[in-house]
C-alpha cells in the first residue's frame, strides 16, 4: 500500500517548489495550492474503501525484527480515515476560499507554502504510528500555524501569535519530555508495541507520570478549559481562512485526536482508570465556561473562538463517557463541528471582507446585501445550536442520550443547558449582524466573490446533510470503523502488529 | 550594521574558507564520523554569517543574495524529498535505501551506506541556506519608530 | 564520571538562574550560552559526539540571532514590582514545583536507573545497524535510514520556520483598503 | 537518579521563566532552558554505563559496547526543531517591539483577556 505516504509526500513536495515558482509567476501558487489540496481530498475519499481494515506501512521498508518494530510505522485504520477526510475536505475548501479572500493580503506564495506545510503536518500526525514521528509532524503543523496566525503582521496578530507560540512551545516541550519518559519506560517508540508493554505493566507511578505529561501537553494544544489562554486570541487575529482551518481541523487533530489515540489506544483504560473522569471534568468545564464566556462577546470571531472551546468540550465529554454510544457521539460531533465551525469562520471572514468590521454591534441587516453569507451563516448557527434536522442536532442528541444512559444525569442536564445557551448567543449573532435594519454605512456592501460563496455553500449543504451519516449504510463505512478503533482500546496493538 | 575593523576583516579572510571547508568535510563524512548534514550545514551557514558580520550588512541587503538563499534552500530540501521518493518510484518503499540494498559499498569508505551520504549533502545545502536566510532576514530587518 | 556530570549540571542550573534573573538582557543571553556550552561538554561525556557538534554550532548561531534581536530592540529587562499578587503566584509556583518534583522522583524510582537503560528498539540498531546500512556512524544510520522519515520532517521544520520568519518580517502584510 | 532529578529541576526553572517573567526575550530564554533540559534528559536516558560512542571504526575490539544511538538521533532532531522555533519567536518578538515599542508583556495588550 504505497497510498499512505502520499498524504505527506504530496503536500510537502508541493510546498517545497512553491517559493521558487511563485517568484516568476504571480498566479502560480493559487492554482498549485488548490490542485494539491484537491488531489488530497480525492485521495482521502478514496481511502474510504479501506476504512474497515488496518493498514500498516513501514517507511523505508523496515519490517519488525523478531516482532519488535524498528522503523517508523504509518498506520491507517478507521479513525485515521475519518480524520483524513475531515482534514483534506476542509483544507480544499479553505484553499478555494483563499483564492478570493487573500485579495487584502500580500505575498500569496508564502501563504500557500505555509498552508501546504501545515496540511502535511496534520496528515502526518494522523497517519503516524510512532510517538516521535507524531511529535515531529505536530511541530511542523504548529510552526506553520504560528506563522499563519501572524500572517497579517499587524500588532494584534503578532501579539496573538507570540502568546500562541509560548503556550504551544511549552506544550511541545512537555510532550517531548513525555516521550523521553515513554522511551525510558518502554525502550520503544512504536505506539502499538508500547501498548503491548503497557498492558503488562499496569498502573505504575512511572506510567501515570508519563500520562500526565501527555495530558497536559495535548490539552494545551486542544485548548481545553484550564489551558485555553491562547485560543481566544489566536483564532480572531488570524486570517479567517486560517481560523477556519485551525478551529475546524487544527486543534482537533493536534489535540483531540492525539489525546484519543494515546489514551485510548496506547495507554489504555486499564492503565489509567481515572482517565475517563479527567476527560469528563475537562470536557464539562470547557463546555460550560466556554459557552458562558461566548455569551458576553461583541467581536464576531472571538465569539466563535469561545464557542469552539465549548464544542470541543462536548467532544471530550463524550469520550469521557467511555461507552460505545458516547464515542460515536464524540466522533460524530467532531465531524459536525469541523463543518459548521469552518462555515461560521468563513462567514465571519466574508463579513470582514465586505465591511472591514468584526464588531457585531456596528453591523445590522447584512442579509439584505449578502444573501449567500446570511443564509449559510443561519444554517451554521442552527447546526451548532442543535436544531433538528441539521447535523449538530444528531450528534448532541447522541451525546446527551449516552450521558443519560451511563447514569450521568446531572452532566446530561449541563449539556442540554449549554446547548440552549449556545442557541442564545448564535441568535444574538444573527439578530445583530444579519437581520434587522440595514445600517447606513453598509448600503454599498456587495456579496463576496464566487469562490468564497462556493465554499460557504458547500459547507452549508454538508452541515444540512451530515445527519444522513447515521443511516446504517453510510454509518458502516464512515463512523462505525472509527468507533471500533477507539472502543477496542489496547486491541490496537494486535490490529497493528498482528497476532 | 556596519562592518568591523581591519583586524577582524583580515582574520575573517583567513578563517572563512577553512570554516567552509570544514563544513563541507563534515557533511561529506556524516556517515563515517560524527557530524552530518545538520552540523555541517550550520557550519557552512556560520561561515557566511561571519562574513556578513565582519564586512557589514550592506553586502547582504541585495535581493539577489536573498533569492539565492531561498532558492538553494528549496532546492536542497526538494532534493532530499526526491531521494526519499526514489524508493517509491522504483516500486519499493518510501525512504527505501535503494543503493545500499544493491551494493553497500566498502565499509569505512566515502562511497558506502547507499543514499545516506547523498541525503547528507541535500540536508547540508538546505540547512546552510535556511539558516543563512534566517540570519540575513533578521539582520536586514530594520526596526522603525512608527509610533 | 558521575561527579563532573553533576558539577556541570549544577553549573547549568546556576547559569539558568542568572540568565533569567539578570537585569541586562545581553548578560542574560550570555548566561544562556553558558548552559548551551555546558550541555555540549555533557554530550561529550555521555559519548554523543554528533550531538556535541550540532549543539555547539546551533548554540553559537542561536546566540548570534538572539544578540542581533537584543541589539535591534532594547537591552533593559522590564522592571517588576513586588506585590501581593506576585507573592501569591510565587507561593503557587513553589507548591507546583514541589509536587511536580515529588511525582517525578516517584516515577523515576520505577524506571531503570541512570546508565542501565532497557534496549528494545535500539537493540537491532546496535547489533545489525552497521551490517545492514553500511554506515559506520550508527547515529547517521538511525537518522537517515531507519528513521529517515523523521529527518525529512525535521528538515521540513527548518524550512517551515524560514518561511515563517520571512513571512513575519514582511513590511506590509495586510493592504489597507 | 540524581542526574535525572537535576535535569528535571532545570526544566522547572525554565518553566518558571516562561510563567513568571514579563519580558519577551526572557520568556524565549525560559523556553530555551526547558528545551535544553529535555534534550539533556533524553540523552541521559540513552547512556549505558561503560559504553562508548556509537561509531564503528576499524580495529574495534569485541568487548566494547555502545551507548544507545536512538535517543541521540531523536535529540538531534529536537535540537534542530528547537532552533526553528526559537528563530520564529525571536523574529516575532522583534516585530512586536517595532509595533509596540516595548518588550513588556503587560504593555502589549491590544487584545482583551
Amino acid at each position: 500500500m504505497s497510498l499512505l505516504p502520499l498524504f505527506v509526500i504530496v503536500p510537502l513536495g508541493a510546498a517545497f517548489v512553491t517559493p521558487i515558482f511563485s517568484k516568476f509567476w504571480k498566479g502560480f501558487s493559487d492554482w498549485w495550492g488548490n490542485l494539491a489540496s484537491a488531489f488530497l481530498m480525492v485521495l482521502s475519499l478514496w481511502c474510504l474503501r479501506f476504512s474497515t481494515e488496518t493498514i500498516v506501512y513501514y517507511a523505508g521498508g523496515w519490517e519488525p525484527v523478531d516482532g519488535i518494530p524498528v522503523g517508523i510505522a504509518m498506520v491507517m485504520d478507521g479513525l485515521t480515515v475519518l480524520m483524513l477526510i475531515i482534514i483534506n475536505v476542509i483544507a480544499f475548501l479553505v484553499t478555494l476560499y483563499s483564492v478570493n479572500f487573500l485579495k487584502n493580503y500580500t505575498d500569496r506564495g508564502k501563504y500557500y507554502t505555509l498552508f501546504l506545510l501545515m496540511l502535511a503536518g496534520l496528515n502526518g500526525v494522523v497517519l503516524s504510528g510512532d510517538m516521535f514521528n507524531l511529535f515531529v509532524f505536530l511541530e511542523i503543523a504548529a510552526i506553520a500555524t504560528y506563522a499563519l496566525v501572524a500572517f497579517g503582521v499587524e500588532a494584534e496578530s503578532l501579539e496573538a501569535s507570540f502568546k500562541y507560540q509560548v503556550l504551544g512551545g511549552a506544550a511541545s516541550i512537555t510532550i517531548l519530555l513525555g516521550i523521553a519518559f515513554f522511551y525510558h519506560l518502554t525502550g520503544t517508540l512504536n505506539m502499538a508495541d508500547a501498548s503491548r508493554l503497557f498492558a503488562d505493566m499496569g498502573p505504575s507511578p512511572a506510567v501515570i507520570f508519563t500520562g500526565i505529561l501527555f495530558l497536559v501537553g495535548f490539552s494545551l494544544k486542544a485548548g481545553l478549559m484550564p489551558f485555553h489562554a491562547w485560543l481566544p486570541d489566536a483564532y480572531p487575529s488570524a486570517p479567517a481562512s486560517i481560523s477556519a482551518m485551525l478551529a475546524g481541523v487544527g486543534s482537533k487533530v493536534l489535540g483531540v485526536y492525539a489525546l484519543i489515540r494515546i489514551f485510548f489506544n496506547v495507554f489504555g483504560m486499564t492503565v489509567m482508570p481515572s482517565l475517563l473522569t479527567i476527560f469528563l471534568v475537562l470536557g464539562t468545564l470547557s463546555m460550560a465556561v466556554g459557552a458562558f464566556l461566548a455569551l458576553g462577546q461583541k467581536d464576531f470571531k472571538r465569539l466563535l473562538a469561545y464557542s469552539s472551546i465549548s464544542q470541543i468540550g462536548y467532544c471530550i465529554f463524550a469520550f469521557g463517557l467511555g461507552t460505545p454510544l458516547g464515542i460515536l457521539g464524540g466522533l460524530f460531533h467532531l465531524l459536525n463541528h469541523s463543518v459548521f465551525k469552518s462555515l461560521l469562520f468563513f462567514n465571519s471572514g466574508a463579513v470582514v471582507y465586505a465591511t472591514g468590521k468584526r464588531n457585531l454591534e456596528s453591523m445590522g441587516g447584512l442579509s439584505q446585501r449578502m444573501p449567500v453569507t446570511g443564509t449559510t451563516s443561519l444554517v451554521g448557527s442552527l447546526s451548532v445550536s442543535g436544531i433538528p434536522p441539521l447535523g449538530g442536532f444528531w450528534s448532541k442528541l447522541i451525546i446527551i442520550y449516552a450521558a443519560v444512559e451511563s447514569g450521568h444525569h446531572i452532566l446530561a442536564g449541563v449539556a442540554i443547558l449549554v446547548s440552549i445557551v449556545t442557541l442564545g448567543y448564535y441568535m444574538k449573532v444573527q439578530k445583530l449582524a444579519f437581520f434587522g435594519p440595514l445600517a447606513a454605512a453598509y448600503q454599498k456592501v456587495k456579496e463576496v466573490p464566487a469562490f468564497m460563496c462556493i465554499s460557504m455553500v458547500v459547507l452549508a449543504l454538508l452541515s444540512l446533510g451530515l445527519g444522513l451519516l447515521l443511516l446504517p449504510q453510510l454509518r458502516e463505512v464512515i463512523l462505525d470503523p472509527a468507533v471500533k478503533v477507539v472502543e477496542q482500546g489496547m486491541g490496537y496493538a494486535e490490529m497493528v502488529l498482528g497476532g | 550594521m556596519r562592518g568591523m575593523t581591519l583586524i577582524v576583516k583580515s582574520i575573517t579572510q583567513l578563517m572563512a574558507p577553512s570554516i567552509l571547508l570544514l563544513g563541507i568535510y563534515i557533511v561529506m563524512h556524516g556517515h563515517l564520523t560524527p557530524g552530518g548534514g545538520f552540523a555541517g550545514g550550520i557550519l557552512i551557514a556560520g561561515c557566511f554569517v561571519l562574513i556578513v558580520l565582519a564586512y557589514g550588512s550592506e553586502e547582504a541587503k541585495s535581493e539577489v543574495r536573498k533569492w539565492r538563499a531561498t532558492f538553494s534552500e528549496s532546492f536542497g530540501i526538494f532534493l532530499f524529498w526526491f531521494l526519499a521518493l526514489l524508493g517509491l518510484i522504483q516500486g519499493t518503499y518510501f525512504f527505501y535505501n535503494i543503493i545500499a540494498k544493491v551494493n553497500t559499498g566498502q565499509p569505512y569508505h566515502l562511497f558506502s551506506a547507499g543514499i545516506i551520504p547523498l541525503c547528507n549533502i541535500a540536508i547540508g545545502i538546505e540547512v546552510g541556506a535556511a539558516l543563512f536566510a534566517i540570519f540575513i532576514t533578521l539582520v536586514v530587518f530594520k526596526v522603525e519608530e512608527n509610533l | 564520571m558521575l561527579t563532573p556530570l553533576i558539577l556541570l549540571l549544577v553549573l547549568m542550573i546556576l547559569g539558568a538562574i542568572v540568565a533569567l534573573e539578570s537585569k541586562d538582557l545581553l548578560s542574560g543571553i550570555i548566561s544562556l550560552g553558558i548552559i548551551g556550552f555546558a550541555l555540549t561538554i555533557i554530550f561529550l561525556i555521555l559519548h554523543a559526539p554528533d550531538l556535541a557538534i550540532v549543539q555547539i554550532v546551533v548554540e553559537t548561531l542561536t546566540l548570534v540571532i538572539l544578540i542581533a534581536a537584543v541589539l535591534k530592540t532594547t537591552r533593559e529587562d522590564t522592571t517588576e514590582k513586588l506585590d501581593t499578587k506576585k507573592v501569591l503566584l510565587w507561593g503557587a509556583g513553589l507548591i507546583f514545583i514541589v509536587v511536580f518534583m515529588l511525582t517525578a522522583v516517584k516515577a523515576l524510582r520505577h524506571l531503570p536507573d541512570f546508565g542501565l537503560p532497557t534496549l528494545r528498539m535500539a537493540r537491532v540498531y546496535i547489533d545489525q545497524g552497521f551490517s545492514i546500512t553500511g554506515a559506520s556512524n550508527l547515529v547517521a544510520a538511525v537518522i537517515l535510514d531507519f528513521r529517515g522519515y523523521d529527518t525529512l520532517g525535521e528538515a521540513t521544520v527548518l524550512f517551515t520556520s524560514v518561511a515563517g520568519v520571512v513571512t513575519v518580517l514582511r513590511k506590509v502584510g495586510r493592504k489597507k483598503s | 537518579m540524581i542526574v535525572f532529578i537535576l535535569a528535571i529541576l532545570l526544566f522547572l526553572i525554565g518553566l518558571y521563566g516562561v510563567l513568571v517573567k514579563r519580558n519577551l526575550i526572557k520568556i524565549i530564554i525560559g523556553l530555551m532552558i526547558m528545551e535544553y533540559a529535555v534534550n539533556l534528559f533524553f540523552t541521559l536516558v540513552g547512556f549505558r554505563e561503560g559504553g562508548t560512542a556509537p561509531i564503528f571504526s576499524e580495529g574495534l575490539s569485541d568487548n566494547v559496547f555502545f551507548v544507545d544511538p536512538l535517543p541521540q538521533a531523536l535529540v538531534l532532531t529536537a535540537i534542530v526543531i528547537g532552533l526553528g522555533t526559537t528563530a520564529l519567536m525571536v523574529s516575532i518578538a522583534v516585530r512586536i517591539y517595532e509595533k509596540y515599542d516595548t518588550l513588556d508583556v503587560r504593555k502589549i495588550r491590544k487584545l482583551r483577556g
